[in-house]
């Protein structure tokens, strides 16, 4: 049977197909419905220092082939995870990838040091589409200085593999990228939601109780797509492909576009056993054409000789 | 809770743009409980994208069916009003917490618009006479009333309420009930479901009112099993502000800790 | 009847609803199948100093409610669409706003200074997702020095209302919104399309003949109006919103977000009566809540407290 | 050309995963011509987004009948393949240039796959004995064959060709029709639909043989119109490239126009 194993530079996993942060829970939700066949590792939602309660409702709306939400990193805060959440993780049989958060570069800090002292963990994944307070607001994804001095920070203070998830509301991703890289990142996550509003033509206010929110979902595919390849074509570090992968057809567009392994987010959402039919999908693609790995397909769309031109 | 594929066994529009919906499936008919819903996934294309909640109005246990009622809004229920006999359909279900009745009589069921279905399956299930059971049910007109006596045809004792007077008494389902209060109805405890406002306008006059209330909510929803947080309602607990999700903490909720 | 009339700066209409850039031709094929109901401008397709061949096909590809498009500027250049094109489309007896672009800020200049010099031209638009030739391909739409220098050079050629043509893909549009008023555009148009790719699968390269292409449609929509919004907060330009508008609701979304009028872009090859039916919807809206004007709902969403967070 | 809602009369499965559909619709019925195809949107919601094209494969004018065939493909073709009778169609058409006939005896049409469609229709236009008109029909197996003579009961004389064998000739349908040509076939001109490769081949062989060759080329279509030029196909025209658009200018070419 053809392999699904993948090697994210120091991260080896027995398949590429994650679960997108944020869109599964701490795991136990989807318990009952999932085998585990095929799932490679498990990203947590994103936690932060303390405790965060969220956002005002709504928080979710549905726009044509994506939906928008606003959750605002809802979570029990880094030390109820490590107590309450943690332990439960380890019941899920594949490695754990812990998604951090801040509003300093020092929240970042925090959280990784602390993380380092627990067993377990297999990577850090550092969610960038967070405003730094003190520099009035703007993204850490948002600013290659910015980006590299904080990779850097954390770099110091956890030895394990380290992923820099970016955003994609900026003009060269490709250049966050790099940055990611220079600070000491080995691993690419890519891309965040994409910013966006829908309004209540009715209260004639925006709908979301934080007005606005982060575009998943298959809407955003093509646009994710485009991002994993500048990526792979601008730097040699390993990228996990996310945005509005919903079918075996789509993990492959990444693939071939240059991602090593693929995230699986809102389609978790519609059809909860999109990670087994994938995995399942992508042996049956391999075996049909006779490779072995999927890893002879990473980047391979890069092989044609076109440049890539605005239109 | 499973994901299962159901057989659709009636669709009928029972009212303009109110349609009762009959699914066969022995394991959701087995345990779904009133107040619980059903998940479903309305097409195979990604618009609508994501999957729409019904509440459970009822279930047959020894045929395998479970009862929906639901109104053709948008997008969603349009393909839904479409299914044909046998089509199947994609469900998750049973989710949520359900209804908590504590024997309390008489129990007194107030439904407002499509709020009806949870709690013709709650009414069904407390069983009992008349005396044990209300059901105090409001829509616009007579014409958006769904008929409740076939699908219930023995059990509480129901009393329609129009805004327009159309079909049994006048003006707002919380009037109604305020003037039955009246009258000397002494409620054992309250069960309601249905419009935001409504619900909150309930639970004011219950602060004077005091009795055992609870309530199923609304929520936009993405997962309906608790994994994205999107489907939050703030609630207040021991003064503390917190989130809960409707899909699982909820729908029902108990009045006073909904900030409403 | 509730009027339709908007007045962007100088430029007067009498509907809201613009054919956005590329999507109508050059008017005449829309010309059986529409009446002119509801039809404010006609944004011609961009034109170009010289005649462009475009890209190679395929030229689009549909993608989950959206396509993606990298038609490459194809034009019959600026000479023939002033002897050819020009006269055909005054047949059409609605105002008409020229798209222009260039490699290098002085193409863009000549092409100002001709149309400057033809009667009939309501207004100009400068497509600013072009890559500046002599800045290594950079979007002049990308960077807010170049792009208020350029509009600074094409207001000089051009004595009728100008219009900024923004990209959504920079980090801040609004930036780039302040460049173009400090340059001396006095209306915003927002946004072109998102960058995108598609992998074919079968043959493991991109789809495209250009590899790339711009996403368009009903996918977009929430990023444009959430980029309406915030551009409405940061200038008192009026706006031309654009993206996934698709009907009546869509187009009020735009409205409320801060748009004076809409272009309806991808709409028109899926119902090329879109934009009569918007009209007729809009008529309706106003009469059923009282309005006399759409005016009175330019921007209406803002007016509530709250601050707008990244999710 | 008109947009239009066209009513479903039939809708036939005549192979495995092929489709016969009869609309009426009185005005596309009168002015359609073999080679032009209409533009039909599948769906209310917005995926699949864009309108899908398919060639006219026969009119009805006294009964305002259009006929298509297609192969359920994707998203799109499996909608369509759930059409009930009576369901309205928005359709845009006819749309492009038809193929031109000169009227040179006889007339050779080959057809590869479901480009039988333009060509069932130009066979039909061109009437004429089976010594007039020759139509060459090849696909992979005689399963994805469709039962030509039951929608053309006189005409062209029928030549059927299978990759396989299972049905007619075995081999390519460029095979086939060389062979004929050896066996002293004589075209007056030739009309061909199909797979861009087998289009290719047939092009590049006629730069030697030389006869009257028009083509149908597809490509992916946003407005169908001519409006977005996103359907450009290269022509090379007295030495000079240009675009041209399948569905104004085209689908139909000539073979020696087209860069291939
Ligand atoms: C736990 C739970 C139980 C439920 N039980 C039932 C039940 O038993 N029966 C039932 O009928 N319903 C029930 N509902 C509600 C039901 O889920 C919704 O009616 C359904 O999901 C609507 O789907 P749709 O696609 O048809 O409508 P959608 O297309 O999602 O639209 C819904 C409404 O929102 C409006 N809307 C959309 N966009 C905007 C905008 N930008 N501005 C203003 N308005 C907008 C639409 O016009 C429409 O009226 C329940 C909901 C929950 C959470
Ligand atoms: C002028 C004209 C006339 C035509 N006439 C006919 C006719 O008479 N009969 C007929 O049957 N057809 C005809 N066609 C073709 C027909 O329009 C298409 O088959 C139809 O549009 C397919 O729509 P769909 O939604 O079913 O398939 P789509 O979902 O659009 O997919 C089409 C194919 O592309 C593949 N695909 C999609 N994405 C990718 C990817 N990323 N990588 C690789 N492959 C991918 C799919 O697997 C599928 O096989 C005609 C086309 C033109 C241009
Ligand atoms: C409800 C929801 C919550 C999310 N929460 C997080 C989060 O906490 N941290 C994070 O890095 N990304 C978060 N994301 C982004 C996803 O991880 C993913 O990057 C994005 O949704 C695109 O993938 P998709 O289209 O497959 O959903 C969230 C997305 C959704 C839809
Ligand atoms: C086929 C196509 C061609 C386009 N050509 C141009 C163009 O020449 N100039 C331009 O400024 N925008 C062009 N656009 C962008 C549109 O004008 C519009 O900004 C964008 O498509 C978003 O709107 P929509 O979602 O309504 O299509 C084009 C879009 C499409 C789909
Ligand atoms: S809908 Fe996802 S947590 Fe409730
Ligand atoms: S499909 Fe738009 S020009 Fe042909």
């Amino acid at each position: 049977m053809p392999s699904l194993k993948v090697k994210l530079g120091l991260l080896e996993l027995e398949s590429p197909l994650l679960t997108a942060s944020g869109t599964f829970g701490f795991g136990e939700e989807y318990a009952p419905l999932m085998a585990m066949e095929g799932l490679g590792a498990l990203i947590t939602k994103t936690i932060t220092l303390e405790p965060r309660l969220g956002n005002p409702s709504p928080r979710m709306v549905e726009t044509p082939a994506g939906m928008l939400n606003a959750i605002g990193l809802q979570n029990p805060g880094l030390e109820n995870f490590i107590k309450i959440e943690l332990p439960r993780l380890h019941s899920w049989t594949v490695p754990l990838i812990v998604s951090i958060a801040g509003e300093t570069e020092e929240e970042y800090v925090t959280l990784a040091r602390a993380l380092e002292g627990q067993s377990g963990i297999a990577a850090l994944e550092l969610n960038l589409s967070c405003p730094n307070v003190k520099k009035g607001g703007i993204l850490f994804g948002m600013d290659a200085a910015l980006l590299e001095s904080l990779v850097g920070m954390v770099r110091a203070a956890w030895s394990g593999p380290l992923i820099a998830k970016l955003t994609p509301n900026v003009t060269a991703i490709e250049e966050l990228a790099r940055a990611a890289a220079r600070g000491g990142a080995q691993i690419i996550s890519a891309i965040n939601t994409l910013r966006g509003m829908v309004i209540d033509i009715t209260a004639r206010r925006p709908l979301l109780g934080n007005l606005a929110g982060g575009l998943s979902g298959p809407a955003i595919r093509p646009v994710a797509v485009k991002m994993v390849y500048d990526i792979y074509a601008a730097t040699s570090m390993p990228v996990i492909g996310v945005g509005g992968i919903m079918n075996t057809d789509d993990a492959l567009q990444f693939v071939l576009a240059g991602a090593a392994a693929v995230a699986v987010g809102t389609a978790n959402f519609v059809e909860p056993r999109t990670i087994p039919r994938i995995a399942a999908g992508l042996r049956e693609y391999l075996a049909e054409n006779g490779l072995h790995s999927l890893q002879e397909l990473v980047g391979a769309a890069h092989n044609s000789g076109q440049r890539t031109e605005d239109s | 809770m499973k994901q299962c594929s159901a057989q659709v066994r009636e669709l009928e529009e029972v009212r303009e743009g109110f349609y009762y919906l009959a699914l066969e499936e022995p394991y959701l008919a087995a345990t779904a409980l009133p107040g619980q819903f059903l998940h479903l996934r309305v097409t195979t294309t990604f618009d609508p994208l994501l999957r729409r909640p019904f509440s459970v109005a009822g279930t047959s246990p020894q045929t395998g069916i479970v009862r929906l009622f639901f109104r053709r809004l948008g997008t969603g229920t349009k393909l839904l009003s479409c299914l044909r006999r046998g089509d199947p359909l994609d469900c998750l279900g049973p989710l949520g917490s359900p209804f908590m009745p504590a024997g309390k009589s008489p129990a007194v069921l107030l439904a407002g618009g499509t709020g009806i279905a949870p709690l013709l399956f709650l009414a069904e299930k407390l069983g009992g006479t008349g005396d044990e059971v209300y059901l105090f049910y409001g829509a616009a007109t007579a014409a958006s009333l769904l008929p409740v006596e076939r699908f219930l045809p023995s059990g509480p004792r129901l009393f329609y309420v129009t805004a327009d007077g159309s079909a049994g008494e006048t003006g707002l389902l919380t009037d109604a009930f305020r003037r039955a209060l009246e009258k000397g109805l002494v409620p054992g405890e309250l069960f309601a479901c249905g419009p935001r406002p409504f619900l909150a306008i309930l639970a004011e006059e219950n602060r004077r009112w005091g009795y055992p209330l609870q309530v199923s909510l609304e929520e936009n929803m993405a997962c309906g099993l608790g994994a994205c947080q999107g489907c939050a309602v703030l609630l207040q607990k021991d003064g503390k502000r917190t989130y809960a999700r409707v899909c699982r903490e909820g729908p029902v909720f108990c009045d006073a800790e909904v900030v409403w």
